[in-house]
């Protein structure tokens, strides 16, 4: 049976012409461009190529898109850098509470050594921040505010461009992980007013282990990486020339494809919707009813588990995804469905379906059908399942 | 490795795939349930007890893979045997039974463990009446 | 006229067997390994079975063994990592005043803002650093000793193990920088007796952008780049699978090829150094004279200018590198040369040629001939030759 | 491309495979010397004056590509100048004559400026002896 892949928020195949853009620099023109005869300043002329590629399909200039080892790498850059750069201004962090880990972890590590003071806004049910909860937290010492443009597991967009209007007013400086939206949706720097901003290619169809960080001209940050003078001193390391070819052909890509895609992606997610909540009882929606990415879908689904309806997914070749706790070694059910006030029961049954270039709405049908069975299997086996019938 | 992911036994995938002994026991000669949903696993034991012996154990399960599996398994192991003998299952011989365990996945057999002994003690505090 | 690269120790091809073995991993098999359906859980599985074979490789156990986005962050995360989680234990670190950038800026970082002292010994005329000054540097407040393996640009091969004898006496930890010698000379940590050992992919004929660092067990390190539960908790950041893939594909062929390989090469960088010196005049080596990498040949040509005769060659397509101001932004001539005590104009006059796979005694022979009629022509118009001349 | 690093311009390349005037001058009218070992650049430069016109320019430089460029091209601009005129030949305009110069080396033009004044001053303090 051939394998129906629903964790593009996860990762993504790279995409064949990507990997067809990438193969000449593995071995054909492979120099370092920090060398100075042709054959390295022919890998530095297709780097800044790329470069200006980038940069422009987000409205930026060329010289303020630095590549980075990834998603997680660019977001440290983003919260450490600009940390330390500013730290003469003050000590205190802005972001969500259902940031992704790279920049949660990032905060408690500045919090934990850094001396600095990390407010966790609270979101509301469809895991929306509010901007006027941002307006109430600045302080005079505040020096960053980070909120992610798009959630990666229940897939609400933010009011960026609201919230950025309260930062910007207070004169700070304003972060935005956009791992999850660049590729997939319009993205602006200054239509967003924003000053940092986090991509991952593997998000968009490109190489795994390649990223980059927007940053504003004339934004004080610190390099994270050190030595070398690669990127203009930013960020040292030899450069990853194919994968950084690679980002730019999936982004050349997502230009030519993304509005059609996103179209076709959101007539599936909500024929997905639909299918689970009309096949199944005791199933919610998590996050937002309409201001979410066109491919996400999460929903709990009551008196089962989570990774239990995953591995049995599994065994029908459908990957998903899930906020149980036990998909993860804390053993805590996923920090962003905690923040949203699920009970317990509703976070351990969720699941995250996320629909990419190749599904269709077979596809779509079959999960739903496949789920139901799974999950009627499953609650015939569940105490709470039991309960629940006799409570009614 | 095609049938279930890596860090699962094949003997853990197995009962997974068909779990043993589901359901429960109309009037058991004792019950056991561990867990809450807090935590995101809940195991309800049932157990028929005759001559001082385990003849049928049933279990239903709110919980991932390795919680099923062992809720199955422990089922299984208990059928046939004495209180005694009942009472000395460990949490590590129903991992051991389905091939081990992965470490973060240990907890599960002490439930399992534990709603076994939660059943065993209801059947001997019931039986003193 | 076809290409002669002699300069593998900025950067080497990726084997076309690593390229091959990284495919199915960018588009088929492109799980993430932290996805728990089989497919995730495929890509897991590659990445411990290639990182048992990294870790073989340099004697290690697979828990030993994080993978990083290359040799800086190796070296970053090292000495980062083990100064944040041993402050308590003292704040000095002691390392060589001939380290690559990404140990010296990382240490110059953790002088300027980590509080740290860090001692920069000096090396003899060979570039060698004595065990003996490793010794006196020691205080009981010193936490951390980095010296390099190998030097990249003379090549000088240092006496790890020796050093290791004092450094572990004193109960400190030791971390090497093997980015130049993994997949050319032997390494193995036991043998050197060290801690911590960075490695990079694409200076063994694997990708760019994937790195390593080995971490004996036990030892108390803080993770670098912070986010998700990879590499168990020491790592952050989706897995680079392909890249990972190559790293490993890349060490399978070292150990079998590099036995061989270093002799033909040390013959080969042998022929090259005294035909440099036999065909022309006021032309010194520079490093050890045997113990070097077998593949480096670092010279100073009295009278020219390095980036002069850099590209020169390279009108000849002859790939090569220097240690000059001139080809670096600093103006500054390289910091390596100035350690061995160089005069100024001979270190603007440094030419490396380090060889490869690749490379013959043909074209060996060619270098000599094409950089002799180079080096004749320069000094024509070079007033320090005619001075030279004068003097004599 | 093919014929010369991207930061170089063609021009830079062209001046630098073929550079013009090289050499020193026997009895010149004016000598420049400028730079040092240490920052890796000496540039000397020749200058032959019939009434008041610069009729030959000659140099010999220790340096880098765009060192070597930028002598060149300098001593071709100074041709055929008056004194008067050389005067005001402006690092930048050595540099526009090359079709530009990477900004980390832009000094090199700097040092040809330099060069030029020094043997033009040298000229001129001969001159009025
Ligand atoms: C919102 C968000 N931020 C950051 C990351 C980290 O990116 P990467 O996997 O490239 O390190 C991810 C994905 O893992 C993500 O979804
Ligand atoms: C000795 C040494 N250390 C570290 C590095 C940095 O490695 P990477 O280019 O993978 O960042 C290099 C090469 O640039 C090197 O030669």
């Amino acid at each position: 049976m051939k394998r129906i892949f629903l964790d593009h928020a996860a990762t993504t195949p790279a995409h064949p012409e990507v990997v067809k853009a990438m193969l000449p620099y593995f071995t054909g023109a492979f120099g370092n461009p920090s060398s100075i005869y042709s054959y390295g300043q022919e890998a530095k002329v297709a780097v800044e190529k790329v470069r200006a590629k980038v940069a422009g399909f987000i409205g930026a200039k060329s010289e303020e898109v630095i590549f980075t080892g990834g998603g997680t790498e660019a977001d440290n850059f983003a919260l450490k850098g600009i940390a330390l750069a500013n730290e003469h201004k003050g000590n205190h962090i802005i972001t969500t509470s259902i940031e992704h880990h790279a920049v949660i972890e990032t905060c408690k590590f500045l919090e934990r050594r850094g001396g600095f003071k990390v407010t966790y806004l609270p979101v509301d049910g469809y895991g929306l921040v509010d901007p006027q909860e941002v307006k109430k937290a600045i302080t005079n010492k505040t020096i960053l505010v980070s909120v992610m443009n798009a959630n990666n597991e229940i897939g609400t967009i933010q009011p960026i461009d609201e919230i950025s209007k309260y930062v910007k007013e207070a004169g700070i400086l304003f972060h935005t992980d956009a791992v999850q939206t660049v590729g997939h949706i319009p993205v602006n720097v200054d239509e967003l007013g924003i000053d940092l901003l986090s991509i991952s290619a593997h998000k968009l169809y490109g190489p795994k282990g390649v990223g980059a960080l927007y940053i504003r001209k004339g934004t004080r940050i610190s390099p994270f990486v050190h030595g070398g003078e690669q990127e203009r001193g930013r960020r040292a390391g030899t450069e990853n020339v194919p994968g950084i070819v690679g980002l730019s052909k999936a982004i050349e890509l997502a230009r030519q494809e993304m509005g059609e895609e996103a179209k076709r992606l959101a007539c599936l997610r909500d024929r997905l919707i639909q299918g689970l909540l009309e096949n199944l009882d005791h199933v919610h929606l998590n996050g937002h009813p309409f201001r979410r990415l066109p491919n996400n879908v999460n929903v709990s689904v009551d008196f089962v588990e989570g990774e239990s309806m995953l591995l049995n997914l599994d065994l029908e070749n459908i990957c998903a995804s899930t906020g149980s706790a036990c998909s993860s070694s804390s053993l805590e059910p996923s920090h962003v469905l905690r923040a949203l006030g699920l009970p317990p029961e509703q976070a351990h049954g969720s699941l995250r379906f996320t629909l990419g270039r190749e599904n269709t709405a077979d596809e779509v049908d079959l999960v739903v059908e496949v789920l139901s069975r799974i999950v009627t299997r499953l609650r015939a086996m569940s105490p709470l399942f039991k309960n629940s019938r006799v409570a009614k | 490795m095609r049938d279930g992911p890596a860090r699962y036994s094949e003997k853990v995938m197995e009962h997974f795939k068909n779990p043993r002994n589901v359901g429960e026991i109309e009037n058991p000669d004792g019950v056991g349930q561990v867990g809450n949903p807090v935590c995101g696993d809940i195991m309800e034991l049932y157990i028929r007890v005759k001559d001082g012996i385990i003849t049928e154990a049933k279990f239903k399960t709110f919980g991932c893979g390795a919680a099923i599996a062992t809720s199955s398994m422990v089922t299984e192991m208990v059928k046939g045997k004495s209180i005694e003998e009942a009472l000395k299952i460990s949490n590590r011989a129903v991992a051991e039974a389905l091939g081990g365990l992965p470490s973060v996945k240990m907890h599960c057999s002490v439930l399992a463990e534990e709603a076994l002994k939660s059943a065993l003690e209801d059947y001997l505090s019931k039986s003193k009446r």
